[in-house]
């Protein structure tokens, strides 16, 4: 398993929106992430990420293992796309940025800055810096916003090329995204909207 | 490491504006301050080492905020923290960029409003020698009150009030060094514990100030 | 009333500033605390209802 | 039993229900007795007239200035390391304290001043580490008014008083450096009382006693005031859950 939950419960605002979750991903397979807006999704892919702890449960998966994208890509509007590329590559030590061009259709892109992109360049770019990563785990937080038909299937076959290659992903959408073999964890069951107990509300009623 | 010092030396480079005004301001306040105290010459060489330390440390305050708010602004400070880069050595890098682009065109600048300011000239040297040796902690300190404010608005106000008593040791003895220096004075103790105060500075800040990014971004 | 001679404004006002600093914090922390507490009365009293 | 027993709310709304008359009521002796001997009984000192009756203000309030930041300190280093609630409200609750007895060491130091150096402020090594303190006890209580989240505040705030502390002291050993002052010496530690004589010494003990007392009462009080504000925070928080 590359990932793999138990009894995780996640916290938003310092209220539980999420309990009891278990759940494992492996080589080469999708979880797709379903529920509605402040259900908890990007809660949940935050603390799996490691950026914020969770209440309860445990989280297993190597450090080392995770690429995330949130709702904003982290690009520099100043840098070019091959710039923005370049570093995320470097930071990662990852493969090179010519496939991930090649893969979302970057190319004739490359000169231009990021700034002058269209929103769903702009989208497209900040999915390439997954493949210049080299993680086996992506976790990505509405991947599909402001992308048109074109460019979902074009992110599609990307996920599909990942996952055949044994790499794995959690993605929180809305949209179809033409993934049939993805798992889908519908999230509602596991929405609670309790206080996370920290003491002060009962401590001397 | 070494790509995120570059990426941020480009875009402080590429963005112009923000890190230009901490120079263009130092210049305005070593015009305006013989403006206001008088032309006469004594008056000026004597206020000249505290003028030009505290017009380096305002100026250096300035662009302090944009060390993490712009990185946080478009989530890449939450992809940052998510990196094999060890956070700490992120806030490192940052700091140390931020002190190219301000604190370092500070340092070369200061001689040549010294001259304005009726300097003495033995002081010259021990200005730039002093200022080398402070300004990397205005930078990592200011990249520390930056840390504690990144997610505020307004943080900016509240970021000079956490930050400017953290830079008092640096202020006194940098412009100790400096007075010294233009009486020709021993200034060995204040430049040591100058150096002394950077060097912990930038061994030990960095560990608090990912502490704090990483409660601001949790 | 001792004699303070010539520095009576001194230690006189040196006394009245810190009777009124402590006074400021004191009747601060009582306002605060009285405030806090009928905040919490009430919103407890509103709860018990339910 | 243990001490952490105290770090649960509860426990500590209860113990401090029962102490905190008490301490109101010692307190108030205490610092009536001090300020009134001090003030009505004591003689003039022989260089210094009358202004002499100011460290019956000046040194306790200064004494515990930096007691209220030390105490703060550790509170810090207890919320970081047990992540006992109460601990970091106390810190919290003991800011304004200790910054009302910075002011009260700064205002009665320059009337003491005035008379005696010929200017309300002296760049005197002393008042101006108090001043540089008065600018840390700011910072600290706008950093915590400005954050929402409790515990983010808690931590940040921590983070910061560790930090100041670092920062206090070299700012105090480098004021030192940058201008050897007028100011007298510590004209009393516990092991020295000969350089004060009797008559000055015993009602000065009793106004410490006071002020640390004084000092115990506001924090308990403030305290239970934190914890209540939080608990309410807490029920809102239910309210607008449920």
């Amino acid at each position: 398993m590359i990932l793999e939950t138990t009894d995780l419960s996640v916290a938003r605002g310092g209220v539980t929106v999420l309990a009891g979750l278990g759940f494992a991903v492996g080589a080469g397979q999708a979880l797709v992430l379903r529920g509605p807006n402040g259900s908890g999704k990007t809660t949940l892919l935050r603390t799996l990420a490691g950026l914020q702890p969770p209440v309860a449960g445990r989280v297993m998966l190597s450090p080392d293992a995770v690429a995330y994208a949130a709702h904003a890509d982290g690009l520099k509007s100043t840098l070019t796309v091959a710039e923005n590329l370049a570093f995320w590559a470097s930071i990662y030590g990852g493969p090179p940025p010519e496939r991930a061009i090649a893969a979302l259709d970057l190319a004739g892109l490359i000169r231009r800055r990021a700034g002058e992109l269209s929103a769903g360049q702009k989208r497209r770019l900040g999915l390439a810096r997954l493949l210049v990563t080299g993680r086996p785990l992506w976790l990505l937080d509405e991947p599909t916003v402001s992308l048109d038909v074109a460019s979902v299937a074009l992110f599609a076959a990307v996920v599909r090329e990942h996952l055949r290659q044994g790499g794995a992903a959690v993605i929180a959408t809305h949209v179809d995204l033409g993934l049939p073999e993805a798992r889908i964890l519908d999230l509602d069951p596991y929405r609670t909207r309790v206080l996370a107990r920290d003491g002060f509300d009962e401590a001397f009623a | 490491m070494r790509a995120l010092l570059i990426r941020d030396l480009r875009l402080a480079l590429r963005s112009g504006g923000g890190f230009g005004l901490g120079l263009a301001f130092f210049l305005i306040l070593a015009v305006l301050v013989p403006l206001g105290v008088g032309a006469e010459g004594g008056t000026l060489g004597r206020i000249a080492p505290g003028i030009l330390w505290v017009g380096a440390l305002l100026a250096c305050l300035l662009s302090l905020d944009r060390i993490f708010a712009l990185d946080h602004e478009d989530g890449s400070l939450d992809l940052l923290a998510t990196s094999p880069l060890p956070l700490e050595g992120a806030v490192a890098m940052k700091a140390l960029a931020h002190w190219l682009v301000t604190g370092l065109p500070l340092t070369l600048l200061a001689p040549g409003l010294g001259v304005l300011l009726n300097l003495a000239p033995p002081a010259y040297g021990w200005l730039a020698l002093s200022l080398v040796l402070g300004t990397p902690t205005l930078s990592m300190v200011g990249a520390f009150g930056a840390a504690l404010t990144v997610g505020l608005r307004r943080g900016g106000l509240l970021l000079s009030l956490l930050v400017l008593p953290l830079y008092v040791p640096t202020l006194i003895f940098g412009a100790e060094v400096v007075r010294r220096g233009a009486e020709g004075m021993a200034l060995g103790t204040p430049l040591a514990l100058l150096a002394a105060i950077s060097l912990g500075a930038a061994a030990l800040l960095p560990f608090a100030a990912a502490a704090a990014l990483r409660v601001n971004l949790r | 009333m001792p004699e303070l001679g010539k520095y009576a404004g001194a230690v006189i006002g040196s006394y009245v500033l810190a009777a009124l600093l402590i006074a400021a914090l004191v009747g601060l922390s009582l306002w605060q605390a009285a405030r806090v507490k009928r905040a919490l009365a009430e919103v407890e009293a509103r709860q018990g209802e339910k | 039993m243990s001490i952490w027993e105290y770090a649960n709310p509860k426990k500590f709304m209860q113990t401090s229900a029962w102490a905190l008359p008490w301490a109101v009521a010692l307190t108030v002796a205490l610092l009536v007795t001090g300020l009134v001997w001090g003030f009505f009984f004591t003689p003039d000192d022989y260089k210094q007239g009358s202004t002499v009756k100011i460290i019956y203000l000046h040194v306790p309030s200064a004494m515990m200035a930096i007691n209220a930041w030390a105490m703060m300190l550790v509170a810090s280093m207890i919320w970081i390391v047990r992540r006992h609630h109460v601990s970091a409200l106390a810190a919290k609750a003991a800011a304004p304290v200790g910054l009302t007895f910075t002011l009260i060491a700064l205002v009665t130091g320059a009337l003491w001043g005035q008379p005696m150096w010929g200017t309300w402020w002296a760049w005197d090594p002393r008042l101006t580490s108090f001043l540089i303190l008065c600018l840390f006890y700011l910072g600290y209580i706008a950093l915590w008014s400005a954050i929402e989240n409790p515990d983010t505040a808690a931590d940040l705030t921590s983070i910061l008083c560790l930090v100041g502390s670092v920062f206090a002291l070299l700012s105090r050993y480098a004021v030192n450096f940058w201008n050897q002052g007028l100011h007298q010496g510590a004209s009393l530690s516990l092991d020295k009382e000969e350089n004060v004589a009797d008559v000055f010494w015993l009602p000065l003990l009793v106004c410490i006693a006071g002020f640390i007392l004084l000092f115990i009462t506001m924090v308990l009080m403030r305290t239970r005031t934190e914890i209540r504000q939080r608990r309410l925070q807490a029920l809102l928080a239910r309210e607008r859950v449920a």
